[in-house]
Formats: C-alpha cells, structure tokens, sequence
C-alpha cells in the first residue's frame, strides 16, 4: 500500500523541462538586488539536473530573500522567521524522495536561527541550505545583522555596530558532523552557479554562504569588490569547486583540499580578500534521516504488530 | 509521652495458636507504598494494580513522584510511591484519602499525613527499624514522627522487613517492595501466581536468579502476613465482561498515536508529557514510525509541521512551557491549513509551576494563545481510555478540517493507571499514503467550500499542484494578498470551519437527571471524581447532575439550554480563579476558571466556578463538599 | 472611448489672462501624495503636513507602505505614499476617502483606486508623461487606466512634473515631490517660508546645494500651480492654545519610555514596532540607555527581565510573532514578579499576516496567551499623545504591581503623526537608581500583603536580600513549594494585585449621552474614528454613545451599570468575528470579537460586535453604517 | 543621584566571608552527582575572592544542574530552560558592577538554548558560563542531550543515539569573539578550583565545559575515567591553568598556548584522551558591555536633554 507510492514517483517521465518551467511571477526584490542572481542559478540548476517540479521543494523563512519560493514554480514553504530549517527537516525526514532546498537571509540563519542552524548541521539530513548574506536585514529596513561588519551603521545600531562581524564559515565548521561548506557570491554567477551544484549533488547537510548585495541599504558593502576581482580569492582543488571561467579572471588563489577541517577553518578566518569556493566535503558523515529508514508497512501489517503491543497490556 | 505501637513481629503475637483474622468487607479501598526513591515502591504497586484488574477489581493507581531525581533519604518532601484505589466497580478517579498504607520509613510517611493524605484511623504497616536504628538523629525523627503519628489516630503495624528480607538478599533495600507485594497480596488474597507472572514480565530483562528472589520474597511476605497480621481486606470483583487492558495515559497515548496512523512525532522531552516518547521510542520504529527528539519545542513544531505538509501524519507532544514556545507555530499551522495534532499534557503553572503536578489550566493559552485570529479545535480527554481515542479523533480532525487540533490531556492522566476495554483497531484509523495523484487543471490550494471553508490539500509530489503556502495572508492559490480585503475572507474560511465542525456535534449528555438545582460542569480529566461526586450527593437526595465536556473548540451546541433547566451552573476545575469574598475581588473584576470564563462568553449564563490547584487531582469528597456549599439557596435536601 | 483630461499645463489654459480659481471651503480635507517606492512623497507629505500643524489645522498623517522593499516601479501593489487629512478642529484619525490626490503614475493611482481609498468625485493631480511615453505597454496601461478612472467619475488633471522639474535638476525623480508640495502649498496657501524652514530640517545631512535646489523644485510648483489650477482649498485653522509636538506613535513611545526613565530596551526588529528602537538607537545612549538588538526575541524578553531583577527599568518592544516568541518569558515575569513593560505594535495575523497593516487582535494572547494563570496588566493607548502617557503609566504600574505591563499599541498609531500638546514632563517620572539598602532582618522577597498582593524587591545588591527567584511554585521566601498548597495562595497572591488595582480605577466616561439606545464600545486606536461616527449619528439625532476602555486587564470597574443604561452595546473594533448570519454561524458557536467576548464573559451582558479586518484603519463612514444597521429594533430615528 | 549608588556598591567593608556563608540549603542532588563537587568548588571561589554574597549573582536555566543558585546565599536566578544566558545578559548590562555566573547543564545550554549560547559568545559580556555536561538529561530521566555518546541508549532513543556526540568545545571556538574557552571535570576538584578561578578572573565570557557525572543515569559514562587517570590529558602552558596537584597523577599532557585559537581546535577535536584545560584566552576581544558604557545623568539633566528632543517635535 504505502510502498507502492514511491514506485510512482519514481515512474518514468518523458517530460523535458526548460528553465522558464521553473519560472514563477516576476521577482519583487529591488532592482539590483543580489536575490535576483542566485533565482536564477537556482533555477538554471532545477533545469540541468531536470528536477520534477511536484517533486521539488523550497523551504524558506521571513526576510526578502525568504520570498525566494514565490517566484519559483515547484512546491514551496513560505515560513516563519528563522525556523525554516526544523520545517526543512520535517518535510525531508518525512518524504525523502523530495528534493529539499532551504533560502534564508542572515537574520533568518544566524541570529534568530542559530539554534536550528547549528543542529541542522549536526543531523545533516540531505538538503541544500542556502543563507543570501546581504550583512543586513533587508525586509525590515536596515537593522544590523550578526554579519554586519563593526563600525557599519544600521537604523537600530546608528553609531556603528558594536561587535565584529560573525563568521558564520568558522561557526558551520565548528559544529560536529558538518559535512558540506562552502561561500559564492551572487555577482560571479559562474562561481554560483558551480557551488550550487557541488551542493545540489552532495548527499547530506549542503550548507552554502552566498554573498549578496543589497543596494537598497547596504550599496556600499560589496561596490568595491565586485569591480575589483583581485578582492577575492579562489579555493581551488581537483576535488573542489572549479570554475574555468574564472580563472582568467580571479588571480588569487589558494589550493585547499576539502577534506581538511583544521586548514578549512583557518581559511575560514576572516582575511584581506573574501574567499570563496568549497572548505569543507565530507560525505561519510552519518545523515540523520539514514540512521531512521524504517519499514514499510501495510496497514494490516501494522494491525498485526499494534495486536502483540496491546497483549502486553492485557489484564 | 509513651508510643503505642503494634509491633506485630514480636514473639508474643507470631505463632501457631493466632485467631482467625478481622476481615473488612468495603467496596472501595485505596492502598498507598511509599518509599525513598529507588526503592521500587512503585513497582510493588503496579504488580498489585495488575493483579487486581485481572482478578476483577476496578483498579485506578497513581504514582507519587518527588520534585528531585533522587532527594534525600527519610525526607518528608521526598516520598515516592504509588496509591492503588480498589472497587467493586470501575474506579475512575484516585479517590480521597488512603485507607492503608505500606510505608519503608517514618519520614516518607510523615509527609503523605501532612499532605492530608492519609484516612483518619488509617492502617499503616511500617518498617520498623529505624527505631533501633544506631544513628541517635534518626532515632529521634522516628520518636518525633511517632508521637505526630500516634497523635493523629492512625493505626500503626511496624514490621521489620529490612531483618526479615535480610534472610532471603544481601541488599534488603532492593527486596522489600517484593515483601512488601507480598503481604499485599496476602491481605487483599490476591493469586499469588498472577502476581509471579508480572514479577516474571517485570523482571524479564533481567536473570533467572532475580526473578527467583524476587518470587522468594514474595512469598515470604505473603507468609509473613498470614502469620502475624490480625486483618484481612475483602473488595468483591467483578467478573470482565470482555478483554481489559492496563495501562497509563501517555501510554495511552503513544498506543493511540500508532493506532491512528500516526507516522512522526516530534517532541522535546518536558515533564509529564515526555513519558509519551519513551513509550514511542521504544515501539514506533517497529511501524515505521519516526520519534524526533528536537533540540527544543519550536524546532519539534516545526518538524512535526513539516512532515504533515509533505503528507505524513504527524503531531508533536508537551506540556505547559513548551506549548508556550510552540506559539508561534501554531500560528503558522492554522494559517496555512496544515492538519497538526498538539498533545498538551498539562502540569502545574504558570512558568515552570509545578512540573510534575496536575492543573488543567492550559485551555485559555490553547484557544487563544496565538496573536491574530487562529481557529482551532480542542478537545480534552476524560478518562484513560479517552487518551487512546483522542489520537484518533484528533488525526481525522486535523486533517478533515486542515487544521490544529489540541489534545489537552494532564498529569493525572499521564500518571494514572486504570484497565478498560481492549479497544477494536481499525485498519482504516491508518489513512493511506499521501495522495500523489495529479491536480485536475486549474486547481487552487485553497479551494474553500464556501459554506464549510473546507478544501483539498496538495501535497508535494502531486503533479501540477505546485504552489507556496504562507503565513502570510493569501488568497484561494495561496498567493500574497495585496489587497487587504482577502484577509477578511480567508479569516471567515478558517473560523468557518469551527462552525461547520461544531454543526456535527451533539448536546452532551447530562450526568444525572436533565434538569436539577445545581450543573456541575467539567471538562478533561477530572470526569470521574465529579461523577463519583454527583453520585454521593444525589444519594443523599440532592438534585444535582453533571456536564463533561470533551470538545473545548468549538464548544458543541445545545449547552445554553442545558444549563437553563438547572437552577445554578458550576465549573469545577484545578485551574486558579478568584474566590468570592476575597479582598477587592467582586462580581466584575473576579477572575474565573478557564471553562467558566468560556462558558460566560459563549452562552452568557452566569457560569460559577470551584477551582483548585493544589498541585495533586481532585478528590470527590473535596467536590461533594463544594457542591453542597454551593447550592442555590432554597435548594431542597439542602439541609439533608 | 476617448479620455477626457484636463490637461491644464497645455498652452491655452496658462499665462495671464486667468480668472481667479475656485475656492474651495471645507473644514475636512483629506490629501494624498502617492509614487513609486523612492520617489519621495512620504517627505513631502511629512512636510505639507507639518507646515499644516503649524498654521494651525488638525492634522493626521498616515502613510501608505508597500509590502516589498521595492516593489517594481508602477505596479498596481506598490503604490508608497502618504494621506494627510486636514481640519479645522483637532483630527482623531484617517478619515474617510480622499478628496485630492498627487499622483506620479496612474498605475499607483489605480491601485489606491481600487482599494476605494480615494473619493466620489475626488481631484487627481497627475504626473502625465506616461501619455507619451515612448514604451508602447506603457502608453497602453496609460490609456486602460485612465478609461478606468475617468468611468469612476474622478476629475483629473494632467501635470507633466517631470518636464517642469528637469528644468531645475537632472534627476526629476528626485525632485518632484518638492515640485508637488509647492503645487500642494499654492493649493492650501500654505506659508512657503515655513515649508522651506521643514526642507532644511529634513535635508539638515545633506549640502546647502541640495536644500537650494529643493527651495527652488518648492517655488516652481508653487508658482506653475498659481498659473495653472483653476481651484484652492481652505481649511480654516484653529488658534493654537499651548505649545504642540508632531510625530507618530512610535516616536511618542520611544520619547515616552525615555521620559518615562526607562533604561534599558530590548528587542529584535518587526514591523510595525522596529522604528520604535530607530528613534531609541539615535536618542537613548544620550540618556544613558542601552538599546539592546537581541538575536530574537526570546533574547530580548530575557535581557529585558534580567535588566528588570537588577533593579533597571526595561521594556521590550515587538509585534505579533515576536508576542508569541515571548510567551514563555512572560509568564516567568509573571511568576517571579518581576516588572516588564511589553509594548506590542499589533499588525495584522495570525502568523506572518499583514505585516505592515492595522489589526486589534493581539488583546486575547497578551490577556489568556501564558500556559497556567498569568496575570497582568493590559492597557491600550487611543491617540499617539496617549503613546507617550502610556509608557509612564506601565512603567509606574509595573513596578508598583511587580508584574508585566502590556501596552499594546498598533500600526495605525505607529504609522500615524498628529500633532498634540506638548507634555510637561516631570523629573519624578525618571525613577530613581535601585534601591540598594540593607534589607531588614528576616525580611521576606515576596512578603505578600494578603489584602493587596503587594511587596518589596529585593534587588541585586541590597545587603541581606539575598534569594533566588524561580518559576517554580514558591513561598514567600523564595523557597521551592514542595507542599504543593503553597500554590493556590501564591496564585492568589498575584492575582489578587489586579483585583486591588482594579479598585483604584474609575469607570470610563461616556462619550455622548449616558444612555440610549446603543453603546459603542472599543479600545485603542480606533477612538478617534469611533468618536467621529458617533457625532454623526447623534448629529442625526440618534441616540448612540460610545465608551472607550484604556485598560483591558483588569478591566476598570462600573461597566455592567454603563452597559444596562443602553439597549443595545456593540464593540467595535479591528479583529475577526464570524458574522451573523453566515453558514453554520449561531449565537452560541459565533466567534466575537476579542474585546466582546471578553466583557461577555465578565459581565454576562449581551455585547454585540462589528469587526473588520481589511488591513486598513476603520474609516468613520463604515462606523457610522454599522451603527445604523445595528441599531436595536423600535429606536427613535431610526428612519432619520 | 544614580551616580551615588555605585560609590555605595564599592564602599569600604570590613566584613570577612566564610566558605560557609556561602553556603545554602543541603542540596538535594542525588548522591554521588557530580554537580555536589562543582557547588564546593564554586563556593571556594566566593570564599577565595571574598564575594560579597549581594553583590553576585547566580544565574541558571532548568535541569537537575540548574537548581544550583538555590543551594547557595548569593543572589540568584533560577530561569527557564535553556535561557539563562539571555537573563544573565541582560543583569549584566544593566548592571555591570554585579558579578555574574551562569549554570547550565548541556540540554539547557547546547540544545534548547544553542542559538543564546553562540550569541553569548559572541557578545563577550563579562561573565562566568558554566555548562554541566553529564551527556544526558537529568532532571526529565535520561533521555539523549547532543552530547551523548553515539549508540548511547535513553529513553527516548532507547537503540542507542543516532548521531555523533556534538563537540561543544569545537563549536564555541568556531564563534566569533569568542575569549575564554576551557574544559574540566568535576572529579578532578583542583582542576576544577584552577580553572574556575580562571575563568572567574577572566574579562569576558568565560565559557567552561565541565566533565559531570550522574550515577543516577550514567553511571557507566565517566567510571572508567575517574578510575584511570591516564585516560586524561592536560593542557598546559605558562599562561595556561596550572595544578601542581595533579601534575603527578596526569601523565598525558601537551603543551598548549591559550593564544593559538588554531591549535586550539584541533586540540578539541574528539581525542584517544580526554582533554582537560584553558583551550583560548584572549582578553582583548571586544565586550559588549563596553562599547556601551554609557553617560550616568540626574534626573534633571536627562529633563533638559529631553526638552532638546521635543524640540526637534515641536510644530
Ligand atoms: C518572529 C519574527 N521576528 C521578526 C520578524 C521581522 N522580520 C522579518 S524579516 C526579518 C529579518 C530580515 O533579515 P534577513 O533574515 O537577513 O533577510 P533579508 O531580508 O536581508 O533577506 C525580520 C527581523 C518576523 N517576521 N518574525
Ligand atoms: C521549555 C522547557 N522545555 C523542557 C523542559 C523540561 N526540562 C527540564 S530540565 C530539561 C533538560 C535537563 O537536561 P540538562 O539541561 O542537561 O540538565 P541536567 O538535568 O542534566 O543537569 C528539560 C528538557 C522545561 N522545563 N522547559
Ligand atoms: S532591500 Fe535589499 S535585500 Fe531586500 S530586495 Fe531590496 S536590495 Fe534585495
Ligand atoms: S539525576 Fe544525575 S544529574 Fe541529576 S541530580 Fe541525579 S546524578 Fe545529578
Ligand atoms: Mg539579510
Ligand atoms: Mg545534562
């Protein structure tokens, strides 16, 4: 009975799907907004990989970026602020032949997320988490964020904000049973679009930092390093992301290996250039929704079983 | 001043040439163990709880929990134990005092008596070795105890079990509950084989060797007893008519939840509901079932939320603080019309209160804790049976209706311990696997009936049903609601169909006869002290009925003109109100019991209340005493 | 169909040979200044209606935000703007619909038509590039739009405003709004010098060139309006009597809690209470306050009550998700009696619901939203000087009671500037530092006085009070309840503060006649237009009066006697009811309005409700038609 | 006038405090629970560093752990579950001349309470964060926590527990700002009297983990350890915590400089031995009580800044 649900889904399908098949209403984020960009290399993902839209699934939470699912045409959880991950986990958990993607903004991530952010690394269930890191809350109009650098003046922290930006690289690769890290940026839509895949295709938590402009409040933020590519440096590797169409492009590099936790998080650190490409692989960590693959029963079968746990019971 | 004290055990009493023994004949007898913690008090009265249900008593049995994991030993505040209410007919309640009680020292002993605990004139068998016990303090606490005790006019046996399990294990702390099971069985002439049996069942993850001392002991209990105690208890059976079970009410629960096709848990453990998930974790992988110990309450509201959006039936389990971090979502899950059970197993409050106590003070917070209008159904639980049932009831609602159900259930319940018929499972209590067949053309998300506000869910995987559900306001295909007015009649679909649900309701049925001086009203599980109650008083030829309501959300119809035929209303409940007379406190400003205060809005009778929160269940002498003192005036038998 | 515009502006209708325009007397008048998001007509609105306060009118501001940052550029959704309505007597509210309007684009203009926010017959003064503009789409919406609003009879006057200013800045985007306020200023003869003395103030960060240029956009609106528009408003002005302040409810509570002595505020940002902590982030640090941004609002509400045991004066600000987060919070302020100031910005729900949008139905969460019985004080301000007073009021009522006090304000009043008396502000208002003197001997933290509930703190500091709070069950010493009686005093300890509070309070007076035919009853923002209906009904000759409720918990005493001088009473208010007459809807199952249900159940009288929740101020028009249709059968003009 | 009362708070004291005016209620922990040594030993510190009992505050959240502030005669917080570090934040900001320690057990502080415990890391707020890791859930009866042993058995994952065993350690040290971040054990008393004191000396957030037994549900978890010191290995360094004690019972130790936040991490990694000591210290890390050290007015003066502001309003 129940089994036979996952021979349908998996029926085979001639559909050919295009990218405007992913395509929902006009995105109503600002014009300019790095959001934008990463709908796009999502969307130009779901097309490469030939995703089936009913079986496809964007989980976000409250922020501008949160719209995310709207302008898409799959199923979509428009959720609330900072739980998007637990609903996520839920869903994946539940059903999972979904495949589970998850769009949240800073806020939504690392402030009032972390707690979820923290765990949903640990349990690692297959999804890709994607946090649009604009260093600001956009939807709510410019209050400072746990990313938004010292010094920078929110409507909340209007002298400046008081404390160092977080590192969310080094906080994701602290957390035991982090199996997939990475950081892009929304303005190299090839490095994105790479990332993404890596991400797509990594079996377990895909944890991925995007950097993304706001320039409604933060204009300022990324200006210089978007026009100057020698502020940015390359992770590369055999087994990392690669980028070809880069490599003219970004001179500085670094060659990191993926599997190297301890050089992963001293690249993490924060540094003269942003650095950008995969620190951390590894998919031998245990998935949480691994370790509960349960049986399948009939409802018969279970009346059977439910009869013997009764009998313990009887008087 | 000198201690009286029976100390059978002693030379003169033991012996062949004994009487026959006083046999008391009573319809109802309630038992209490008490021990420090560890020493498997409550194993002991589990034992003889199962026993008697299956030798035809009515058995209700309730544990005594302490506040710490493990407090002092021979503190006053830190007994543990187990009370076992016996019938000749089913007991639903705990009852009001205990008519005997096996004690393991004077301490734990001394506090059940402050408690109120305890039947004036009470037997108790107590271990008495803490009399000549080499530590002078201790021997004090005994004299002082003694003198408190005796004072108070109990009966006291003193046993020294410790000595006499000494001839049978080394460590006589972890044998005296089994002689203490034993004299229990000989007192009440339980089977002694049934009672072997659970031993076996109790112990069968343990060796051969255990089992057997523990048989040992058993029996040396019960000849013991027969030896030296001058009383025996009759309390006629019944025969069974069909197959019982025993259980508690979050095992209840968690069988419930299974046998409704429940598919995902999601809990954070919290006093007293946690017990719900060890009963889970131990069965329900065995169905394919998914137990998900979140990191905390929101994280496990929205998993469990998450699962039920991608089809799977799923509900998450808590008690009061942890409903109070689940606010938001619930909010979340009425408006995007995603079916949630909620199972709010009540504790005392407010904060963190009185975790393990019972309060039925949750039903305020459940209707109305969400910021903006967030219709859902409630629906509490009587009885220990109910809680199996609730499951079931509570799945079909939520998703009939797309919506939040709330099952308030409470520490009463969780904790009592009482058979009822073995319930007939269904095969279709299971559901099926989500519906993955493809959306006709044009189908909407929120397809409202507008009559019922019902419509179809689509579930992901189904093929051409694609859309984004929100929290934030929406219209019929789940799009943003840029004009506000939408909000006006999406609200409208979502409150109608507490008004549809409530059209399939019937009157509840009155306890007693429909029309009378006094309505006692009552919700959850306090049903059965307020009938036991009702009961005693309409013996005495008082003309009170009772009312139980089982749906809290929406209330079911026909109750305005139920409490028309009575001359006064009243709620009885263990939630806090104002008590009139108090200072400032008068008519307009007294703050009432929650159903009351419901029950006002809803039908503007003048609903009384008698509410209490003592932090244990009500007794139905406490209830025939608030009954009698409020009575209308002019109430005839008033004076009787 | 051929459009009909006035296109004044072309060549026959300008230069000298003009007669003098119409003018227009009204002592109610209500403008609209609507564009693009970015495009600025909020300043210019904010200006036009400072320079109105100034002159002497009643002035209510209101702007109108888009649900997106940015939403595209003429979109039928994204209208940004702002409606200033103008009197000669002091302005309560919003009004009704518009009489005049500044449009940049039709596409935003038709958006607000479509909301019927604008007037039978109002006057459209619009931008008229987009006649030409050299996108076909864009020529094509032009022309739909302006067959659409042309049918709904409004009169329209073309402007090409972008022509005119281009030839005074380069970016015209940016400096037609000041083009359009001196339009604006021609049209209601304001005092061009004072708008300009506004325009420095508001470019006070900006160059001198820039204020120049803006002087210079002000005076060629003015001067091309008094060469080209045929009609002017005069809304006579009142003699201002003492010193006024202009601003919003959310800079009044931010001054309020600084006035108030607060020291400390913490929250996380949610519309619409975040601009609360912009104005705190630039003013509170110069008062020596910490504004704390938490990482949610759980955070917040611990931060706060952390700052408040220490012996600070803390508030925290938030809006209905951030209500819910706080719950669990809450009740620990409740249990422990600590004070807490709560200010709660309602928007519309449940869950994410109408973010920027007006709703009244936090009132049943913040009263009943905590697991267990959690009494607090619940008070709503009526008008932004009411923002202000409120703070002082809660903070003083926290301490005194110990316990939370909810202010719970919303987005009208957030978003809502008017001036009002400057308020003499008093030094004792402030507070003094914690007290830090020796506790006396045996002192007790909660030596409740049993009349009243009452008793001292004991901060942190204070030599001899130390304690530990908790939420568990306590006694008077702090000290965990294991005697679990303990809970029903201490229960009745903190609910009996609001009974003796409760006796301090006056009944609320009655606006218009003492009795009559219907009541009209409502809390918080919605007083102004509340009041404004029932002047014109009673100018109508019906017997209707109103009656608004300050405090909601408790409730001020005398309501039951108000309620029977009335044949009939109503609330109004903004939150969801079912509404007679729906499918499956009774008397008995209908779910009320919050405040109805909650004087139901309090006084049992049979309060009606008429609710909306169309994300909108309720207008006095839509009060005015359903006090008609409510009014109970046989009343004396009914027919007028 | 609110200048006065700090001057009070210092004023001179001749007053001399025992070990036992330290000491409250009997503690009603089981026999044998492991947090009976951390009470001795935090009351040592009192006593050491002559407390003035109303000048400190004992915040906790709820777990057996967290009843802690009751059985001492300070002040003290008793809060709820999982936010004891927000409450102790907020007394702390307020009033930054109390000394302030939080109690935390690891439910309390990694699990319901993760997204406080990185934000409070991150805040660097001048305080002592004690988190009482005995592995699992006391006070609701053994169910997993996110530090228990993968393959664990509890009540609620009776198969043994899913995942591996969260490190906290390597979390706290991948946070951002993060200052003072040590591990000991309860059943090394002299390691636990050094590092406290270190930890209460600290300026900043000191976060300690401590090793905690509970026999009532784990009996089994640290037995070994305690018998077997070799199953230890200490960290130490000049700058680091140093006990004489125990240099002869510790074989195992590694020289660590607290400054090295790299080597730190991989020095919490999951090791053959249990590593105990000061893994980073770094007190020039910014405190947010700090940068927010604000302006003490009268009352009359704040009236005169007030009237500037409704100036600013005036029509
Ligand atoms: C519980 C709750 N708190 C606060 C908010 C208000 N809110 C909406 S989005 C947001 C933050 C937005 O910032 P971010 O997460 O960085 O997303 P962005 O808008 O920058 O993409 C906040 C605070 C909310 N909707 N719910
Ligand atoms: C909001 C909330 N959720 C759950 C609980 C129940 N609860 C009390 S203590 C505790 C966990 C105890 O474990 P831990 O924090 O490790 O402390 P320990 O008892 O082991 O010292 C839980 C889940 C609660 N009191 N409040
Ligand atoms: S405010 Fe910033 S993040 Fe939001 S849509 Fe605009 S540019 Fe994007
Ligand atoms: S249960 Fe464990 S942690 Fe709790 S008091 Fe007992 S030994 Fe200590
Ligand atoms: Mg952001
Ligand atoms: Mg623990």
């Amino acid at each position: 009975m129940s089994c036979s649900l996952f021979h349908l889904a998996e029926a085979e399908d001639d559909r050919v799907f295009e990218m405007s098949d992913y395509q929902g209403p006009v995105a109503r984020w600002c014009s300019g907004c790095g959001d934008h960009s990463v709908l796009t290399s999502v969307q130009r993902i779901l097309t490469d990989s030939q995703a089936k839209p009913e079986s496809t699934v964007f989980v976000s939470g409250i922020g501008c970026s949160s719209r995310f699912p709207h302008y898409l045409t799959t199923y979509g959880f428009h959720g609330i602020h900072g739980r998007a991950l637990t609903l996520a986990t839920g869903v994946k958990l539940s059903r999972p032949e979904l495949d589970v993607w998850v769009v949240m903004g800073d806020g939504d991530c690392v402030s009032i997320g972390a707690g979820h952010w923290i765990h949903a690394v640990r349990y690692n269930v297959d999804m890709v988490a994607l946090m649009l890191d604009n260093n600001i809350y956009g939807l709510t109009k410019k209050q400072t964020s746990p990313t938004t650098p010292q010094g920078y003046k929110s409507n909340t922290q209007p002298y400046g904000s008081y404390l160092p930006a977080m590192n969310p690289l080094e906080a994701t690769l602290g957390v035991t049973n982090a199996s997939f890290v990475a950081q892009t940026a929304e303005w190299l839509p090839a490095h994105l679009f790479a990332t993404l895949k890596a991400a797509h295709e990594h079996r377990g938590f895909a944890w991925v930092r995007i950097l993304q402009r706001c320039p409604h409040f933060t204009a300022d933020m990324y200006g210089d390093v978007v026009k100057d590519p020698s502020r940015v440096e390359m992770l590369v590797h055999d087994d990392g992301i690669t980028v070809p169409a880069l490599d003219k492009i970004i001179e500085h590099r670094v060659t990191h290996d993926p599997k190297d936790i301890h050089r992963a998080r001293e690249l993490a650190e924060e540094s003269e250039q942003i650095r950008l490409g995969l620190f951390y692989r590894d998919e031998s960590r245990p998935r949480y929704e691994q370790t509960r693959s349960l049986p399948h029963h009939t409802a018969d079968e279970k009346m059977a079983i439910m009869q013997q746990e009764f009998d313990r019971y009887a008087v | 001043m000198a201690i009286k004290l029976d100390t059978v055990g002693s030379a003169e009493d033991a012996g062949q040439g004994r009487v026959a023994p006083r046999i008391l004949e009573t319809r109802d007898h309630s038992v209490e163990i008490v021990s420090d913690s560890g020493e498997g008090a409550q194993k002991c009265g589990q034992i003889f709880g199962s026993v008697s249900a299956k030798m035809g008593n009515g058995v209700w049995t309730v544990e005594i929990i302490p506040a710490e994991v493990e407090p002092p030993p021979r503190s006053l505040a830190g007994a543990s134990g187990i009370r076992i209410r016996l019938g000749d007919r089913p007991v639903t309640n705990w009852g009001d005092e205990t008519d005997l009680v096996v004690a393991f020292n004077e301490q734990v002993l001394l506090g059940r008596h402050r408690l109120n605990s305890l039947k004036q004139g009470a037997t108790i068998v107590l271990e008495n070795m803490w009399a000549s016990h080499p530590d002078e303090a201790v021997r004090n606490q005994w004299q002082a105890a003694m003198e408190e005790l005796t004072e108070a006019g109990y009966h006291i046996i003193g046993v020294p079990m410790e000595d006499l399990c000494l001839t049978v294990v080394d460590n006589a702390r972890k044998g005296k509950n089994m002689f203490a099971l034993g004299l229990l069985c000989w007192i009440f002439d339980r089977d002694v084989d049934k009672a072997k049996e659970q031993i076996e069942h109790a112990f069968r993850k343990k060796s051969q060797a255990v089992v057997d001392k523990n048989h040992e002991l058993l029996d040396l209990g019960y000849e013991w007893a027969s030896q030296n105690l001058g009383f025996r208890v009759q309390v006629p059976t019944m025969e069974a008519e069909r197959d019982m079970v025993v259980m508690n009410g979050n095992e209840a629960i968690a069988l419930g939840a299974v046998a409704a096709g429940m598919e995902l848990a999601a809990m954070y453990p919290i006093t007293p509901a946690t017990s719900v998930s060890h009963h889970l974790g131990e069965i329900f992988e065995r169905f394919g079932g998914v137990l998900h110990q979140a990191e905390d309450e929101i994280a496990a509201a929205g998993v469990a939320i998450g699962a039920s959006y991608a089809g799977r039936c799923a509900f998450t389990i808590t008690s009061g603080p942890g409903l109070a971090l689940k606010t938001e979502f619930l909010g979340l899950a009425v408006m995007t019309e995603i079916p949630l059970v909620l199972v709010d197993v009540q504790r005392g409050g407010p904060s963190t209160g009185l975790p393990t106590k019972v309060e039925q003070s949750d039903l305020l917070a459940a209707m109305f804790g969400q910021p903006g209008d967030a219709p859902k159904i409630i629906l509490a639980p009587a009885t220990i049976e109910e809680c199996f049932h609730s499951m079931i009831t509570a799945r079909r609602l939520a998703e009939i209706f797309r919506t939040v159900v709330v099952v308030l259930s409470d520490a009463n319940l969780a904790t009592g311990v009482a058979p009822f018929h073995r319930p007939e499972l269904l095969p279709e209590w299971q559901g099926g696997p989500p519906d993955q067949s493809a959306v006709p053309n044009d189908g909407r998300p929120y397809d409202w009936d507008e009559r019922t506000g019902l419509s179809d869910r689509f579930i992901p995987g189904r093929p051409g049903g694609m859309h984004t559900v929100t929290g934030l306001a929406h219209d019929e295909r789940s799009k943003v609601a840029y004009d506000s007015a939408i909000n006006e009649r999406s609200s409208a679909m979502r409150s109608r169909k507490l008004a549809a649900f409530s059209s399939t309701l019937l009157p509840p049925p009155v306890y007693g006869d429909p029309e009378g001086d006094l309505l006692v009203v009552g919700w959850g599980s306090t049903k059965g002290a307020i009938e036991e109650a009702v009961d005693r008083v309409r013996e005495e030829g008082l003309n009170v009925s009772s009312l139980h309501l089982t749906f809290l959300s929406p209330l079911p119809p026909g109750l305005k003109e139920i409490f028309s035929r009575f001359r006064k209303v009243m709620t009885v409940e263990i939630n806090y109100s104002d008590k009139p007379g108090e200072p400032f406190v008068n008519e307009q400003n007294r703050r009432r019991g929650q159903l009351s205060f419901v029950l006002r809005g809803t039908t503007l009778v003048d609903v009384d209340c008698w509410t209490r929160v003592l932090g244990e269940p009500l007794r139905p002498s406490a209830i025939v005493k608030a009954i009698k003192e409020n009575l209308p005036e002019g109430t005839a038998g008033e004076e009787s």
